[in-house]
Parts: structure tokens; C-alpha cells; sequence
């Protein structure tokens, strides 16, 4: 029975060392890969200033939203152009 | 009259247990933290309700089918169930039940078709669970709308902060080891897959915490998801202390150097390579950390907003319905009150304790070799509980220096404590299951 | 020229029988009315639309495999499943199919492999069923939708109203009643199962209608659940004339005091008194009445606008399509088209007339009791039909005195007539169930 | 065969007298409930005005709303200022 | 020592197999496709994902809990697994892999059984994919969602555009004859089910694909829904040199009268007659074309906004999510990686081809008999591909005459594909099925 | 062998033959379906002017997207108002 105990906590010791160990390992390779990445990414594909440019309107633009934010700059474009004029008629 | 009799054996006065009045005050318990103080409400708004329904005397929402025919006692049901068992015709109920947990597969299939035949249904809450977490979809579920909410963006951008991240799992692993030392004192009874699934609590994780514990512990699901919600609400209360004695005033004003912006390619790329990785190094984490990167990856590529919108919203708040309610149904008073629940809620507060310490002593620890500046408080947020422990780091620098906005930085060991949760719950799966 | 055959035999024209060209007029015509009359659209375009699809000679949508199997009419097939029914090889797919219907579960499950590897499966529709209904999760996750969209205010404010809802649920028993009556009169073949869940169309509720059948007589649910949602539709010409009939000009103009605001608190606290009063009395009524009160408690709390959207909207609506498509299956000719059917179409009526009868000549009878003065215009609105009949009082009232809005005052017994019905439906279950 | 459908129509006598007992009964134990609670909420938990103001905010406040609302407020409040100001120039 | 061996045995690398690599390189290579080309981005970044998912070495993802056990290699669960399928218990894992493939369906369940006992469960994608695909509902689904965004009016304003949906789907055909020819040389072993669910690639459906596929050859499900998403986003490169070399100068020129206006009865009829089509005369093909006149019904008629908008939005977005990942679990290597794929992708191809060809040369042809002008470039867009078709038919239109605006005579024949395609599903399944 | 593969090849051609004239008779049905189901509707039910009208209203209704329309055009046309007045003013 205690031999059963002390092995339990045996194993837990050793869950707890590999566990730790893999943990740090798999984690530090990620930041290897993440570096080289970036390295690789930022010197031979860096992305072209107008292509990000379009991928961001693409993220953006599903097109009810679009259209509403249209509408939306419409409105404050001719409201802050009125502003504007007032400005200057006042 | 035997239906005035009948009406009053179905009512739930008739059947009420001490255990079942205690389960209940303590789902409104978890509903008055979660509506008045707002602790993780999304999970213990349907969690306490759910606890509360698990306990309705009588109605057996928790139960399935031929639980629900050994509870009925009726002597012919209980007499053709102990017949399907090869329990002897003059064991009680109680016996009975435990006979059929130990049951293997065709035996317990022949119970719950005798049960179905004598009118006996599952309850509710046990379909819930059923197809939402025994099936393992919901977490894993979740854990993909996590991901396309998740912005990497801070931890590409200063990748050291992963090793933050990595070290605040270390209360993970050394509450496996309160766990079995328990154990080996004989205080508690847990077995080595239990403390596993105990010490995911210190991952600060719901859904990686519920998905571990659904595999290693379905028994001991109810306590650890209730302990790793509550203490993930209880971050700003729990790591202060910690963080203040480990760190001097210097070194709380450290301000660090401003984030670069990174870019959509190496957004993309980031949870390919993560993939990759957990393919070559960890197949056990595969279901948790590729659903993390399928969300992830939907969320930054940008050609699939509907689908990444609907992980976000409907699907995830539907899922989180479902599994709120399911791991409520583990809140039933036979199964929750128990001794080993309060082991599980004192182990999962030590946990929290530990993967916070061991967080801001290890960004003590690479200050002294980095380059660039490491405030120490960030590190704390490596325990995840997202964006919380993030909003805590920032709190404190703000304390120590008024201009010192740690915000974005802490963005990242919160995020890499995510991952490091994953790859924790992947060794434990592979090390200690099946 | 056997190609030839096989595609004339595979065409609906070689199948079609007269019953399911009745069927598939009986599904244009809900069309109709739901479409241009807009009666209940949200649920009569997906049961008559469902009801056209289930009749569609030769596709056995509606069945599942091992009743397709019984009606390919193949020889080999025939003599086999014959086999597992323990029936004679001479009988026919008529006979074969009555002993599938009473064979038990483990018979059953033999056919559905046979029939399966034979190549047959479960028709769309039948799947549908399957997972929507006899799992009793549909109606459920449309009842917890409803709970989320209520508003208990005006009952909060006027509780004594919930007298008005429990009133107008005597038209449910009176129509138990009715149908035994017939039984007893050899007129019809209802048992007091069948009678009971009858009987809750009169609580004018869609959801609690398809619950209870589905647990008490699911063969009758497709005529209760198209009776159930045409007389909600219907109670802008039913209840009138009875309202009118029953009071007289000088009660038709009672001004009602304006009911006071309701707190938060209260709001939040409502749902949890009734949960547990249901724990204590009935917990028969725990799964409709729990996701219910978790619904409104997800609305009122304000912490989880997620989750509470999600119940509203996304969740709802889905499980509406699939709720409704799954009732259209219980529309096939051999299970509609019977005379039982005529008698819970005209039982229901009669449900909806007592219901309403009851609602306002109690509201009479409380009018002489209480201090503030009851319109007794608002009784009717007890059967719930949620918000279709507190329109009607209000309609009424408008009539009798043009400044009479007595809308919000009618919502009180509006929603007190849902929970009225669910407790009754609580109520049948646990006297006549299982 | 007489006594069997006699027999079902008292159950379902039964079943009416009962039924309609428990929903009475239920039901007034809930109008009970409910009054007693809100002399409980209203008595000793009063709602503080503020903190109800902060619940309403908390409600109506999922962040793409708000933000939706406060572009659209100062909208209108351009709009709404033009107004007056034209007023006043005219 | 032993725990560190068994880390290393659970990792993926001690595993990897050369066809694990190709298929997560093909994989990676549809996510690169969806991605930055943007082809059919929306099921083509579930299914890449799904299959890199798929071929984690190790982790299991695509395979049954009896598969799993299978690849497990233990020897005590092999034996006992060699037992239930009635095997030597010298055979190695491969051998019994194959033997479980043709079991029957208890000996299945049996041995589902056993490894459930033994720790092994279903992986993932392999869950995903039973509810999902095996079901045949997620095709269905995304199918009433297509229906519910579709707007008949050009269609209905032509009709004559529906012969050139007809007459695209002759590529179906000519690629069935195409298939057993491959296997008439010898070159390819397809059954004639298989050249049905190939043929289907054609149809330039891929829902239609895929619910075909599942039926008849689920074996060949992976590379056929492949093949169909990926020439469907080839559209604009397929098609325009083949428009090109079939039609004259003159003929794309030929500007098309405008439309008419199409009132709103005429589209709520245009649904329910083509289903009472269906029913008539084409029950096989009821599942599909019935979930997709449902689906534009409901758009159609206007009174319940809620559920239409349910279907177009959260419903169809969240099965995409699940249709796209199951999918991708048939791209496991030892089922994709086989010389039957490349012959998919071949004749795919040609399918695609020769319904562009047949829609364009019917379509001068009928521009010799009808009144009406008739542009042969829209006879392209009846291949369907909806609405990338239509937009190509607009481009040539364009090029050939700049005042030429095509698109809307093109949704006729584009939107009628979608019918033809679905009634060509149902021949199919009527005549191979079963 | 080869018999059987012959015999695939004939199936393969017969499933061709019936299957395209199949989907054009399904197809030629259709057409003339939608022909007089047309010419049924514009001449016996041919839909009142206000019933569409209302029908679109109805359509377009959801009480959150009207509410958020009229208030927009609310802010429109104050804003065009604006402009115009100042068009005046000017
Ligand atoms: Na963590
Ligand atoms: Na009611
Ligand atoms: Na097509």
C-alpha cells in the first residue's frame, strides 16, 4: 500500500519534470520558428505596400457594411462640409 | 386518492435530500457571483443554472435513462435492472447504480434499452453533456471562436514573451504534484489522471480545462470547471499579492520599448507553423491546438469572413449555451459534495498562485540576460485568462509609473499562456491517458 | 428497357396514392395561409412545406429505413425483415410494418442494420424528427428563445393577473375531458394519454403542444401541432365574439391604473422564484420551465447580451426551420389522414373557446373582489397566444372607449398564460406519463 | 368493455380536478412569491439610482453598438447644431 | 526512462510516413490556393485545413475508434480485435483494417465497441464527419441556404436561359462514359457508381458533388469535392478560351433585349411548382432540390424574414465550418494518395470543358429558332458555378462590346445549372443507387 | 473479365442516354410550367399595386433595421435640408 502511494508519487514527480521539460522545449522552438519566419518573411516576401492595402479593403468590405459605410461617410461628409461652410459664412 | 398520492410523490417536496437544498444555494451562489459581481459570467450564468437543475429532486436532468429507472424504485424495474447487472435481485438502488458505472459497454447499452422500454428517458442536461462535451466538440468548439478572437499580433511582435508564457504552466505541473502528494498522504483519493486534470486549473482555461477533465476525469469535470472559472474571475484579486512581493518598485516602473507592427503574412503564417509544430512534437494536442489555429488562421487570412464572423458569434454563443449547462450537470450533489471538491478548489488556488509567481520570477530571470527592457509584471500574465491577467499587469504599472502602459505587452505571455496551456494539456494526454 | 423501367419506377407518378395528394394539397394550403394570410408564418411555412416534402410518393422522407425498407416492396428484403419481426414469410409490408410499430427496442434496432445494409437509410425528415424532437430538444431551445424575449414587467407589476392565466387553462382540462368523452361515446379511439396532450392545444402554446405530444402521443403530434398553430393564428376570430358575449359595454370600458415600474432586481429575481417553486411542486415541468426561466434570466441579468442574443436570434431561428420541417414529417397520409384527426380539430377549437370563456369570466369574478378595477377584456388574453390575444383585449378595448389601451395590461395574464400551460403540461406528464 | 370506458372518463374527470387544482394552487403560491419578493427587493434591497444607470449601460453597451451609436450621435448632433445655427444666421 | 520513451513514440515525428507529408504539403497547398488566389476561399481553407488535420501522424483525427485501435499496434488490442472480425490472430493491423472496411454492420459495432473498452475514440474530423456528411445533412443545408440566396427573377424572365442549364449538364454525362472508359482500358478500376459521383464534379455544384459523392462512392469523396471547388474557382481560366473558339465575333456582340420585371407571386410559385416537379416525377432528387426550394421559398415569400435570414447567415456559415473540415478528412493519405485521384482530376477537368462547349453551342443553336437574340457567350454560365460563371459570360460579353452588359441574362442559365444539376443528382441516384 | 467490362462500358452509355434525356424533359416541363404559371398570375391574380407596395414594406421590415433606416433618413434629410438652405443662403 505505501509502495503504491510512494509510486504514485513518483510518477507524478516525473509527469511533472517531463511535463515542464516539454512544455519549455516545444514553446522554444516556436520562438525559433517565429523568428526565422519573421526574418524570411520581412526580407523575401515583404508585402507590397498596395497589395496590403487591397487585403485590408478585402477584410473589411463584406458588403452590407460597405454599402452602409458608404451611406454613413456620405452623411458626415456633408455634414462637415455644411460645418465648414458655416465656418465660413458665420 | 392514489392520484392525490401519486401528485404528491411527483412534486419535489417528497424527494428533497440535505445534499440536493446544498447543491442549489450553491448554483445561486454561482449566479449571484457571475450577475452582481460579474465573475466569468459567460460560463457560470449557465453553469450555476444549470447546478441548480441537476438538483431538482425527482426530475433527473442529470441522470440518464436507467439512472433514472434505478432512482424511480420500482421493484420490477429495479428487479429486471438487477437481472441486466448480475447483481443479486435484493441489492438497492444504490448498489445497483454503482454496478452500472462499472459496467462495460454492452451491459450498460442493455440497461438503458431496458430502462427506455419500462418509459425512462435521459434527462436534459445529461443530452447536453452527451453531445456537447463527452462527444468533446464543445470545448474544442469554443477553443476555435477563441482563436479567430485572438490577435497574435503582440506576441510576434516580441516572441520571447512565449517563454513567459511557458514558464506560468509550471503551476500546472506542480499542482499535479500537491494532487498525488495528497494522495500519497491520504488525504484525498486521486488517482494520477485526476491530479492531471486537477492541475489544468492553473492553466487559467475554461474550455482546455474542461477538455482535459472530460478525458481524464469525468467525475471530477463539475469542481474543475467551477474552480478554473471562478478563479480565472478572481485573477484581479488573486495575483496582486503575489505580484507586488516578487517585484521591486524599479522594477515594476520598467518601461518597455514600443511594439513593432507586424504584418498579415506572418499573422497567416503563425498558425500554420504552430500546426506544424504540434503535428511533428505533440499529435495529443492536436484537436485543441488545431481547432485554436483553424480559428486563428480564418480570422487573419481574410478571404472568409462569414466563416470567421460565425465562429466568433453564433457559433461560439450557442457552444457556450450548450457546455454551461452541460458542465452544470456535473453539479450534482452526489458527485460534487464531496471531499475531494474542496481538495480540487484549495489545489486549483495554489495552482493560480504558482503559474503567477513562476511567470514574474522568470521575466526577472531573462531581464538580466534580454537586451531590451522586461517589465516584470507582464509576466504574470503567462497564466492566459485572457485578457484579464493582461488588464492586471497593466493596472499595477500604471500604480508603480502613471505613463507606463504594459497593456500590449502583456498581450503577449497572455496569449502564449494560451498555447502553453494546450501544449501542458497535450503532454498530460499523451503521458497519462488511455 | 429495364433502365427504362427502373426510371418510370423511380418517378412519383408511378407511386403516387390518392392520400398523399390530399396530404400535399392540405401542405399548399398552410402554405397559403401562412403565406398570404400570415398565420403563424414562422412555423406553418416549415410544417406545410415539410408536410408536401413528407408525401412525396416514393422518396420515404418521413420513414425511417427500416419502414422504407417495408415499403420497396422488394421480395428478398420482405422475407428477411419478416425474419427479425418474428412474423410469417407470407405477410405483407402492411402487416410487417404494424409489427416494426409494437416490436421492441432490440427487434428494432435489428431491422434498421438489415434494412441498412440493404441500402436503405432514414429519410431526410425522419432524421430531422429524430434529432429535434423525440430528443425533446427542440422545443426546449425554442422555449428558453420565448423566455429570452419575454418581458415579465406587466405581471411584476400586477401579479394578480397570473390568477387570469391559470384561469384561461381550464379550456386545457375541460378539452381532456372532451376527448375521453368521445372515447367513452365510441365516437373516437383516444387513450388518456392522447386525451392529455389534446387537451394542450387549448394552452395555445406551440412549443409545450409539441413537448407533451411528443413525450404522451407523438403518432397524434402532427395534427396537434398544425392544430396548436392554426388556432394561434385563428384568435383574432375566435375569441371576439365570446369576449363580447360575455361582458357587457360598461365592463368593455374599464380604465385600468397605470402599473408601476418594474426594478431590475425584481426582474432578475422572478425567473430564479419560479425555477424554484417548480423544484419544490413539479418537477415534471423542470426541463420546459428550466430553460424557460434560464432564458428570461439571460435576458434580464445584462451580463451575458451574448448568450442572450444568441438564444434571441441565431439559436432560435435555426432550430424554428428544423422544429418545423420535423412536424411536417408527422404529416405523411397514413398517420394524418384519420378521422382522430378531425376530432383534435375540433376539440382544439373548443380548447381555445373555453380557454378564453374562462379567462374572462374569472377576470368578472375578480373585478368584484379586488380594490383596482380589472378590465375583464384582458381574461382572454390568459390563454397566452403570446402576443396575438393581448392585442385582441386591446383591440376590444379600443373599441368600447377609444382611449382604453389596455395592451400592456393584457400582457400580464398574456405571459402568465405560458407559465399557466406549462404547469399543466408539468401537471399531465407526471399524472399520465410513463 | 362499458366499465373500461366508464372507467376512463372518471380518469379523466380526475385528471380535470386535479390538473386544474395544481395550476390554481401553483399559481397562487407564485402570486404570493412575487409579492413578498418585491417588498423584500423594494423594501431592503433598493435599487440605487446609480448603479441602475450602470446597469442600463452595461446592457446596451456591446462595444460594436456603442460605437455604431456615438458615430451616429455625433452625427446628428452636427446635423442638429447646423440647424440651430442656421436658425439663429437666418 | 520508459515515460521518455513513450514521449518520444508520442510525438509526431517517431511516426511521420512519406504520404503524411505529401497530403499536409497538399494540403497546405489548397490553404496557399484559397488564401492568395482566392479560389472558392470558403470551403477550399476548411477543407486544406481539415486535411493537414487529417494526416497529423499519430493523433488519429480522420479515423474511427476501431481504426485507431487498429493503427495502435498493440498487440493485446489487435488479438482481440482479429477475434471479432473473425480473423487470424497472425494478421497485422493492415490486414484487419481491410477486414473492418467489409465487416458488416454488428461485427462493426462490435468492434466499436471493443476499442472504446480499450481507450481508443472516434478522432475529430471523423466525429465531424458522420454528423455532418454521413448523415447527408450539411450538403442539404448549405443547399437551402443557396436556394434562400437565390433570386429566380432572370430566370423567370427568360425561361428559355433553363435548356442551357440543361444543356451544360451533358459534361456530367460524357464524363461517366469518360470513366467507365478509364475502366473499360483498364486504365482505372470505377465502379459505375463511381463514374456517377465523378461525373457529378460537372455539375459545377459543390454541395450537389458532395451529397452524391457521399452516397454513392464515399470512398472517392475527398478528391471529387477537391476536384469540384477547384475548377469551380478555374471557372474564369476554364472557360474563356473554349467561349472563344466556339463563337464568332458577330455572335458576342449580340446584345440582348432587357429583361422583364418579375413580380413577387410569380417567384413564390416558381419554388413550389418545381418541387411538385420533383415530386412527380423525380423523387430521388427530393432531398436536394426540396432543401433548396425551400430555402428560396423562404426568401421569396417574405413572412419569415427571420428564418431566411437564419438560413443565409449563421446556419449555412457554420456548416460550411463543419462541411469544409469533414472534408478534409477523407484527404487522409492511404485514401487519397492513389491513381484514382489523379483520374478525378483529369476528367473533372473535362467535364468542366465539355458542359462550357455544350452550353455555348446549344445556345447558337437556339439562337437560330427563337425570336429573342440570344448571346451564346451566357450558354457557359450554365455549367453553374453561380455567379463566377455569369460573371465570365459579362467579361467576354464586355471585351467583344463594351456597352454589352451580360450578367443578368447570364444568372438565368446560371441559376437554372444549379436545377439541372440537382435533377442529373437525382437521375443518377435512382438509377446507380442502391 | 472482359465481358464485364464491356457490360460497364453499355451501362455507363445507357445511364448517358437516359440520363440526359431526363434532365431535358425534367427541364422542357419546367419551362412550360413557368410559361402558364406566368401567364396564370399577370392575368387572373395579377398582384394590386398597394399589396406590393405593403408586401415590400413588409419584407424590408425587421423593426431594427427600419427603426435604424428612418432614423437615418431622418439624419439625411436634415442634412440635405442643411445644404439646400445654404445653397439659399449663400
Ligand atoms: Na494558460
Ligand atoms: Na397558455
Ligand atoms: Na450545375
Amino acid at each position: 500500500m505505501v509502495v503504491r502511494e510512494d509510486e504514485l508519487f513518483m510518477q507524478g514527480v516525473e509527469l511533472m519534470l517531463f511535463g515542464v521539460s516539454a512544455v519549455v522545449i516545444f514553446l522554444s522552438l516556436l520562438v525559433l520558428a517565429i523568428g526565422l519566419a519573421s526574418q524570411v518573411i520581412l526580407r523575401f516576401f515583404p508585402q507590397p505596400a498596395e497589395s496590403q492595402a487591397v487585403a485590408q479593403r478585402r477584410t473589411s468590405a463584406a458588403p452590407a457594411e460597405s454599402s452602409l459605410d458608404a451611406e454613413r461617410i456620405a452623411v458626415i461628409t456633408a455634414a462637415v462640409h455644411q460645418h465648414r461652410q458655416r465656418g465660413r459664412n458665420g | 386518492m392514489s392520484n392525490l398520492l401519486r401528485l404528491w410523490d411527483s412534486t419535489g417536496l417528497a424527494h428533497f435530500q440535505p445534499g440536493q437544498v446544498v447543491m442549489i444555494l450553491i448554483g445561486l451562489c454561482l449566479l449571484f457571483l457571475a450577475i452582481r459581481k460579474q465573475f466569468e459570467p459567460l460560463l457560470l450564468v449557465p453553469i450555476g443554472f444549470g447546478g441548480v437543475l441537476a438538483n431538482i429532486p425527482g426530475a433527473g436532468l442529470a441522470y440518464s435513462a436507467a439512472e433514472n429507472a434505478l432512482h424511480s424504485a420500482d421493484p420490477a424495474v429495479l428487479a429486471e435492472m438487477a437481472r441486466l447487472l448480475g447483481q443479486s435481485v435484493a441489492s438497492d438502488a444504490e448498489a445497483l447504480l454503482q454496478a452500472l458505472g462499472m459496467a462495460a459497454a454492452p451491459v450498460q447499452q442493455a440497461a438503458a434499452s431496458a430502462a427506455g422500454a419500462a418509459g425512462f428517458s435521459d434527462g436534459m442536461l445529461y443530452t447536453f453533456y452527451t453531445v456537447a462535451i463527452a462527444s468533446g466538440v464543445a470545448p474544442l468548439v469554443i477553443f476555435m471562436g477563441v482563436g479567430a478572437m485572438t490577435d497574435f499580433g503582440p506576441l510576434l511582435a516580441n516572441p520571447r514573451t512565449l517563454f513567459l508564457g511557458a514558464a506560468a504552466q509550471f503551476g500546472i505541473f506542480a499542482t499535479v504534484l500537491g494532487a498525488v502528494g495528497l494522495s500519497t498522504l491520504g488525504l484525498m483519493d486521486f488517482s494520477l489522471a485526476d491530479a492531471a486534470a486537477i492541475g489544468i486549473i492553473g492553466g487559467a482555461d475554461g474550455p482546455t480545462a474542461i477538455y482535459v477533465a472530460s478525458l481524464l476525469a469525468p467525475d471530477l469535470l463539475g469542481p474543475i470547471a467551477v474552480a478554473a472559472y471562478s478563479y480565472m474571475a478572481l485573477v484581479p484579486l488573486i495575483q496582486p499579492p503575489i505580484m507586488r512581493a516578487l517585484t521591486t518598485q524599479a522594477e515594476r516602473e520598467i518601461v518597455m520599448t514600443q511594439l513593432r507592427e507586424v504584418s498579415q503574412r506572418e499573422k497567416i503564417v503563425f498558425p500554420l507553423m504552430l500546426l506544424i509544430l504540434v503535428a511533428l512534437l505533440l499529435p495529443a494536442a492536436a484537436p485543441l491546438l488545431g481547432m485554436f489555429c483553424f480559428g486563428n488562421l480564418m480570422k487573419e487570412c481574410g478571404v472568409v469572413k462569414r466563416l470567421s464572423d460565425a465562429a466568433q458569434n453564433a457559433l461560439i454563443n450557442i457552444t457556450t449555451i450548450f457546455l454551461g449547462l452541460s458542465v452544470g450537470s456535473k453539479l450534482v450533489a452526489d458527485k460534487f459534495l464531496d471531499i475531494e471538491t474542496l481538495g480540487i478548489m484549495l489545489l486549483g488556488v495554489v495552482a493560480f498562485a504558482i503559474g503567477t509567481a513562476s511567470g514574474v520570477l522568470i521575466a526577472k530571470l531573462m531581464n538580466r540576460f534580454g537586451s531590451h527592457p522586461l517589465n516584470p509584471l507582464i509576466g504574470s500574465a503567462g497564466v492566459s485568462a485572457v485578457p484579464m491577467a493582461a488588464r492586471v499587469s497593466n493596472r499595477l504599472g500604471l500604480e508603480a509609473n502613471p505613463s507606463n502602459y504594459l497593456l500590449m505587452h502583456a498581450m503577449g505571455p497572455n496569449v502564449a499562456g494560451v498555447i502553453g496551456s494546450a501544449v501542458a494539456a497535450g503532454v498530460m494526454i499523451s503521458l497519462v491517458g488511455v
